[in-house]
């Protein structure tokens, strides 16, 4: 893949895009201030910065899905205006967005081909489309960055990697459309993707260095600094700093992001005499076609993490646990009572809490408020009979709010409006606030948070198992399981391959990647 | 329902938990579900049939019950397209009653208004484009939800057909050619079935090989992230009322021809027919899923049911509870293999 | 119920001028319906009242929240209205009581609610008695078809009384014609495009055992005349029905199927509504004392007339000069115009 | 905009009102406002219950004739029963309700599809039990006559009943636990139900709540009638109930309802007929005029908080 430079020759001094005084609010908030920024070509560049800080909304308008209140955008020496998305893809932009934009009724190859479909006759001639044409590309696309996945199929049929991957693949075709220098923009690709795939999309990365360049967020410092050459803070919705990937450090990264030292996670602190009852007994437990003969148990203020490849069958497991899904044998017991009719509402009722991944749609209701939010799922002592208490709710959520630093600290503002990270927060705390938390049931709970969200996150979770309740954790990374977890089970296609009791053994991240794979 | 954004996501959702539990996904699962609707078609000709030996299944029943099928069929497709895309159509019957309306008017008719020939039926087409527009602009510009737009387009399509009207006698259309064609035969079938067969193949074609349908279910399937995709949504939705608005003409004209006379409520009975028809057929009410051939099925389904139901001998005061019964068991057996925990059904 | 006892309050005769016609019809469609317009009209021309027509759109609740909008102006209202169901009659009733106008009801009212149990201002219930036009409509039919041969029936919405009555008037003639067959009664809600279906249907299920059909009313028939002759049997087939519209003069001139109809009950909108009007009016006006008048003025069954392709030019003369109608409507009062005069009092028996 | 939310539905009628009032005088000297009010009653109640049941994001196409159904078993009963027979009926068409609801949440069927069915079997019922004629009250008719025959302010008593209901549901919506629940599941149901709320149960709820204001509206069609029939008053109630409930502010896609303001949706509602009339728009013109208006009142009133608008 080598792009012929002598058409390009008189632009290529000029940088592939350049941002002066870029600003956009939504209201009475400023997510991008008067920023200015270069991206040259044949260069990587990592975004970084705390939750809400602005990232994706830049990037937006860079996409054609925002347009800046002020500030202008040139693209290879010439100013552009990003009305739609596709006025980006024809200036040769390529885009992941942080969350997935698939359509999931359409097939892979249609996916593919959305933009161009909808913006230049290669994929349709005369509105109608070409589906041999369609299919031929997107395989092939699919093909150079490793994919296996049939162009055909559709997306809903998809694991969540596998659609990150078609996502990729949409974003790495701009190259092939454009003659100038494209530009590749992925906000937060890694952070659902698990390691093989995100070792393909750093090949790829490189590769598309050749020809033009890339801006990449991600949450995961040591991923940043692997890949980039250049890295951008910001904070606040401004730059704050700019350095060369080899003249900074994680910490000092961590620092400018945050403006604090990293506080070093370690493993929570309960009693771990592993002599008390245990609070959560799972007994060969089967589902089929998911998992089978899983056995673990957990005493209060222990923490068991379950690692596994894709298709492990850890979370349906846990699923299965917070009653959300069936079972089809073994038993599960709660607080030492075996469970029957298992559902979402007795075990919320008998003290399970269920982080999920899929925060927007399964971890809260977006359009009720923070406050609303809290206490949606144990009310306690802000209801009297079947009645609410208003006033008692809002002070419980001032006080939670407080304690784990939500920000903006309104409780009144619907929680659709925050972002992630501190809608996070607010999801963990609905759990944490109720009185007689037995086990949390954590899938994820870092993911797409920024190191000082992650950091108040892992407190409360260290503050539940403080509290007496056990923690049954799906961890983002295997460091994450090992500082965290007192047991680690490891699983693959639905068994569980090993065990290892943290308070004895001490594997290594390589002795966990033995039995997963 | 309608659906929010958030339960597009949620569906979304539904799908991923129903691909976990599939061995082997992909298009298995649709095709055991048509069969079931077509298994229930010839379950009901089979039960008909041995109901009434010497009157179901004879060439003129058949050619019957493909006449009654043909207007809901090409109703149906505009439906379709725009339940596809997450929308609803109620205007059907008023945009039915205002097309046939003009088109009685504009033909050789008993009250000698004027006569335009053949370009009545464009005329009468026009009318009914320009009450897609009309509900298409309002939704799409205003921000009105589909539901209540169409709901008040009903009531304007059905208020144009009255002032059409006025006070005069009943517009006749003459006995002759134009008239009996619907009903006379071509291949031993009747005309107005192949319009409708044409009209529901063509259908077909344009959802799945246009962008106009492809659209359609992108739309259908999420709002935003098919606009975050480049389509452009309001273009592509305010086509898609056009085209069930011209479908819904189409379909006036034609229940004018059969009539042979103009009638203010010449679509009666069209909507809900329609609709029951293509959620029979399985296309999903939050859009985004299913498509105009199942649609047909439902079609046929309900029209033989209803043929039957008045073959056997059904008391009329009971019939639309059997319709009804039908109605629910179809949906219920549909759903059932599907029922989870997660699922969520609007 | 909201009306409280009869009586004969007496009320002062209102003044002309203060007084505003008011005609409800179902729908403005209906030929029926047109023809009651036309009536209204005339008669408002001739009086020098102004009148308001209702359209109920085929809905009790747009009638009545019409009709109260209507008589919220502050005028005093004397009103005819055919009720779109006869559940309709007692809070039209009450409304208009409550204001002070005068009510005559056509066609529906429910069998225990009499103006003798309201009072003077519920003047009189009017109809043209249902089983005589079956009756009538039946035995031409059988006639007709040679006194053998099977018949479909199609009746109105299933739930009126005037439909019920003409099809018990079927069903009673057809006694003296033990040759004759009633294969099955359909549903066709007065509606041509229903009746047109259901005839499709009945010709599916029946082929040529169909010879004759019978509508509760001519829209109907017109639906069900296009079936047959989309079959190909209009020459096989005869048909009856009642009310005599245009369409169907038109068809009997023209011999259709060699004089296909062969039965039709003569009786006018414009008269109905004439009629119903101008009675309210005279109450209205002090010109009749309700509580004085005789049972049968008050629930009043009106004459229809037998129509044949014979007759029919007897009839269609009136058509053609609404307003000299109208004039021996005032000469000779509301229950003595030929060819419509007062024949009985309701309520109508249904035979057994 | 979230003040406009709230007002919108007040605002709309209020000009409509006032068009009418300039135009046509005596309309208010007349006791217009009351005869409205009377038009407008049985369409709150099942706007009320159409407003709940798209609170939590579904549709019911079967509470007109669930109102229809229990007028035609209270005519039947009142006789019989006397003052118990309007509780009897409102509890019959309630566990109707409650059926489609159970239905609907624990087959998972989509809601407009299933109320369709429901009311194809609902009016072949109502047939079958009236005996496809119309039911007359035959004695104790008089118990209901108060709903019409006193007045408040010059409003008849049944219309307060509505207001009264509006408020209670509203205060349901506001300030209990349910009604929270409610609109969380209407906002997003997956999301409630992770919160280990009984989302199925709620949805029950909401179809029985419609069921049980159906039945008084039922109760309003005896008072005002002292009669029914399946195609008599009240089997129309289904999209003027639609129409009431989405121009007093509710939301069609859930989560979104003010029962107070539907009092405001029913009444211009009621009012666009009888303005139309009043201002003397000829009868043939008047269907065209209804329709146009509801959509212009809707646009008016219409939350447009969340982004998608299908
Ligand atoms: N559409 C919107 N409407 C209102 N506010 C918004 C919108 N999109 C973003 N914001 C606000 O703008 C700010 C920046 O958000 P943005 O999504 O750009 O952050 P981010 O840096 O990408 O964070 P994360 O790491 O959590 O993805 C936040 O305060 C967010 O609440
Ligand atoms: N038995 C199976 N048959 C077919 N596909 C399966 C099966 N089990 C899992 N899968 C596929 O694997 C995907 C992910 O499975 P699962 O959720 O169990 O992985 P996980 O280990 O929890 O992954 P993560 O690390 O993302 O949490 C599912 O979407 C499904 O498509
Ligand atoms: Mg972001
Ligand atoms: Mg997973």
């Amino acid at each position: 893949m080598t792009m012929t430079n002598g058409a390009s020759t008189s632009i290529l001094d000029a940088p592939t895009l350049k941002l002066s005084n870029v600003t956009k609010s939504f209201g009475p908030v400023v997510a991008v201030n008067d920023i200015s920024l270069e991206i040259p070509r044949n260069e990587v560049v990592g975004l970084i910065g705390e939750n809400g800080a602005g990232k994706s909304t830049l990037l937006k308008i860079l996409t054609g899905l925002h347009q800046p209140d002020s500030g202008v955008i040139e693209a290879n020496g010439n100013r552009v205006t990003f009305r739609r998305p596709q006025d980006a893809v024809a200036a040769g932009i390529g885009v992941v967005h942080q969350e997935q934009s698939l359509l999931t009724n359409l097939s892979v190859a249609e996916n593919i081909a959305m933009n161009v479909a909808s913006s230049k006759d290669r994929a349709t001639r005369f509105g109608i489309y070409r589906w041999g044409r369609l299919n031929r590309e997107a395989a092939e696309i699919l093909d150079r960055i490793g994919a296996k996945i049939d162009p055909r199929t559709i997306v809903s049929q998809l694991s969540f990697v596998d659609r990150q991957m078609v996502e990729i693949a949409r974003a790495l075709r701009v190259d092939e459309m454009v003659h100038a220098a494209p530009l590749v923009i992925l906000d937060e690709p890694t952070s659902v993707l698990e390691r093989n795939e995100t070792e393909i999309l750093e090949r790829e990365i490189r590769s598309l260095k050749d020809v033009g360049s890339v801006i990449f967020v991600s949450h995961r410092l040591d991923e940043v600094l692997r890949i980039c050459d250049r890295i951008v803070v910001m904070r606040h919705g401004e730059i704050v700093a700019e350095r060369r990937t080899d003249a900074v450090s994680e910490d000092e990264l961590f620092r400018l992001m945050i403006g604090h030292e990293s506080r070093a996670a370690k493993r929570p602190t309960g009693d771990r005499s592993g002599r008390q009852q245990p609070v959560l007994e799972v007994k060969g437990l089967r589902r089929d076609g998911a998992f089978k003969d899983v056995s673990l148990s957990a005493a209060p203020g222990h923490c068991v993490a379950i690692v596994g490849t894709l298709g492990s069958g850890r979370e349906p497991l846990c699923r299965a646990v917070f009653g959300a899904e069936p079972f089809d044998a073994g038993t599960i017991e709660v607080g030492g009572k075996p469970v029957r009719s298992w559902s979402v509402h007795k075990a919320v009722s008998s003290g399970v809490a269920y982080v999920p991944s899929e925060r927007r749609v399964e971890g809260m209701v977006g359009g009720l408020t923070g406050a609303e939010n809290l206490t949606l799922a144990h009310p306690g002592g802000t209801r009297r009979g079947p009645f609410l208490k208003r006033r008692a709710r809002a002070k419980l959520a001032e006080q939670w709010y407080e304690r784990l630093d939500v920000r903006p600290r309104d409780p009144r503002m619907r929680l659709g409006r925050l972002s992630g990270g501190n809608q996070q927060k607010v999801v963990m705390a609905k759990w944490l606030l109720a009185d007689d938390l037995k086990v949390l049931v954590l899938d994820h709970p870092l993911r797409g948070l920024d190191p000082g969200a992650a950091e108040t996150v892992n407190a409360q979770i260290r503050a539940a198992c403080e509290g007496g309740a056990a923690v049954l954790l799906l961890p983002d990374t295997l460091e994450e399981a090992l500082e965290m977890a007192d047991e680690i089970l490891v699983m693959r296609d639905g068994e569980v391959t090993a065990r290892f009791d943290l308070s004895i053994d001490s594997p290594t991240t390589l002795d966990l990647l033995e039995k997963m794979v | 329902m309608t659906d929010t954004d958030s339960s597009v996501k949620q569906t979304a959702t539904a799908d991923r938990a129903g691909s976990r539990r599939l061995e082997n996904p992909g298009h298995r699962r649709f095709e055991w579900k048509s069969l079931g609707e077509l298994g229930a078609l010839i379950v009901l000709l089979v039960v008909f049939t041995a109901l009434n030996p010497g009157s179901f299944l004879t060439g003129a029943n058949v050619r019957t019950v493909l006449d009654q099928a043909s207007q809901p069929l090409i109703v149906g497709v505009g439906a379709t397209l725009v339940i596809l895309m997450g929308s609803i159509d109620l205007s059907v019957e008023g945009v039915m009653g205002a097309a046939g309306m003009t088109f009685v008017l504009l033909s050789a008719n008993s009250r000698h208004t004027v006569d335009l020939g053949p370009w009545a039926i464009v005329a009468a087409m026009l009318v009914g484009i320009a009450l897609g527009l009309l509900s298409g602009l309002i939704h799409t510009r205003l921000k009105v939800p589909s539901f209540i737009v169409t709901l008040g387009v009903w009531f304007v399509g059905l208020g144009i057909a009255t002032l059409l009207f006025g006070e005069s006698a009943i517009p006749f259309l003459p006995d002759g050619s134009l008239k009996s064609w619907p009903t006379n035969h071509t291949l031993g079938l009747p005309n107005s079935f192949w319009l409708a067969a044409v009209v529901v193949v063509a259908g077909a074609l344009v959802a799945r090989f246009t962008r106009l349908g492809r659209f359609t279910y992108a739309i259908g399937n999420n709002e935003e992230i098919a606009r975050d995709n480049g389509v452009p949504v309001g273009r592509f939705k305010l086509y898609v009322f056009v085209f069930a608005g011209a479908c819904s003409a189409l379909a006036g004209v034609l229940a004018t021809l059969e009539l042979g006379a103009g009638s203010t409520t010449v679509g009666i009975g069209n909507l809900f027919l329609t609709i029951a028809a293509v959620v029979i057929g399985g296309t999903s009410l939050g859009g985004g899923k299913g498509g105009i051939l199942r649609t047909a099925l439902g079609v046929m389904l309900l029209t033989v049911l209803n043929n039957g139901l008045i073959l056997t001998g059904v008391s009329p005061n009971l019939q639309s509870a059997v319709s009804g019964t039908v109605l629910i068991l179809a949906i219920v057996a549909a759903s059932w293999p599907n029922r989870s925990s997660l699922r969520i059904v609007k | 119920s909201t009306t409280s006892s009869g009586g004969s309050s007496t009320q002062k005769p209102i003044a002309k001028k203060d007084i505003v016609l008011v005609a409800s019809v179902i729908n403005t469609t209906n030929p029926y319906m047109a023809s009651m317009i036309q009536g209204a009209k005339a008669l408002s021309k001739k009086l020098g009242v102004p009148l308001q027509v209702v359209d109920s759109e085929g809905s009790s609740q747009t009638e009545i929240s019409k009709i109260q909008a209507i008589i919220a102006q502050g005028k005093k209202v004397a009103l005819m209205v055919n009720t779109v169901a006869s559940s309709d009659a007692p809070p039209i009733v009450s409304a208009v009581k409550a204001s002070g106008g005068y009510v005559t009801i056509w066609w529906n009212k429910p069998d225990n609610f009499n103006p003798t149990d309201v009072g003077n201002n519920f003047v009189a219930f009017q109809k043209h008695p249902g089983v005589t036009s079956g009756e009538c409509t039946g035995d031409r039919l059988a006639d007709g078809m040679g006194n053998k041969g099977n018949i479909l029936a199609l009746a109105g919405v299933l739930d009126s009384t005037t439909s019920q009555t003409r099809v018990a008037g079927l069903k009673e003639a057809l006694k003296q014609h033990p040759g004759v067959k009633l294969l099955e009664t359909r549903p066709g809600n007065w509606d041509p495009q229903i009746a047109f279906k259901e005839t499709q249907s009945a010709i599916a299920k029946y082929g040529n055992k169909i010879n004759g059909v019978w509508a509760a009313d001519d829209a109907m028939i017109i639906g069900a005349i296009d079936a047959i002759k989309r079959s190909g049997r209009i020459n096989q087939v005869k048909f009856a029905s009642d009310g005599l519209y245009p369409p169907v003069i038109d068809m009997m001139k023209q011999h259709m199927g060699n004089d296909a109809i062969v039965g039709e009950t003569f009786h006018r909108g414009y008269m109905a509504a004439a009629i119903g009007l101008y009675t309210s009016y005279l109450a209205a006006t002090g010109k009749i004392n309700p509580s004085k008048l005789p049972p049968e003025k008050r629930n009043s069954l009106f004459k229809l007339s037998c129509v044949t392709p014979k007759t029919l030019s007897r009839y269609t003369k009136y058509d053609a000069d609404i307003n000299g109608w109208i004039d021996s409507l005032i000469k000779h009062g509301p229950w003595n115009t030929q060819p419509v005069p007062l024949v009985g009092a309701g309520p109508e028996k249904l035979p057994s | 905009m979230d003040m406009w939310a709230s007002v919108g539905p007040v605002a709309v009628f209020i000009v409509l009102l006032a068009v009418v009032a300039v135009l046509r005088p005596a309309f208010l000297g007349g006791g217009g406002i009351g005869i409205l009010a009377i038009q407008a009653t049985p369409i709150l109640l099942v706007a009320m219950g159409q407003a709940i049941v798209l609170h939590v994001g579904s549709i019911d196409l079967s509470n007109a004739a669930m109102a229809v159904l229990a007028a035609i078993l209270l005519a039947k009963a009142l006789g019989p029963l006397g003052a118990p027979a309007p509780l009897v009926c409102i509890a019959v068409v309630t566990v109707i309700g409650a059926v489609n609801g159970w239905l609907i949440a624990f087959a998972q069927v989509p809601s407009f599809a299933l109320t369709l069915g429901t009311l194809g079997i609902l009016q072949a019922a109502s047939l079958v039990i009236s005996k496809a004629t119309t039911v007359y009250v035959t004695a104790n008719g008089d118990l209901l006559s108060p709903l019409f025959g006193t007045a408040l302010a010059s409003l008849p008593a049944a219309f307060w009943v509505g207001v009264i209901l509006a408020v209670l549901l509203w205060a349901m919506l506001r300030f209990t636990q349910l009604g929270q629940g409610m609109t969380a599941v209407g906002l997003n149901e997956t999301g409630a139900l992770f919160s280990g709320l009984r989302t199925r149960w709620l949805k029950v709820l909401a179809f029985a709540l419609s069921g049980l204001l159906a039945g008084v509206a039922g109760v309003m069609i005896i008072a005002q009638g002292g009669a029914a029939s399946t195609n008599g008053l009240g089997s129309d109630l289904l999209l003027p109930g639609i129409a009431a409930a989405i121009v007093g502010g509710t939301a069609i896609t859930g989560g979104a309802t003010n029962p107070v303001n539907v009092v405001f949706g029913a009444l211009t509602v009621a009012l666009v007929p009888i303005a139309a009339a009043a201002v003397g728009v000829t009868p043939q013109a008047q269907s065209l005029v209804y329709g146009l208006v509801i959509i212009i009142a809707v646009a008016l009133t219409m939350s447009r908080s969340s982004g998608v608008v299908k």
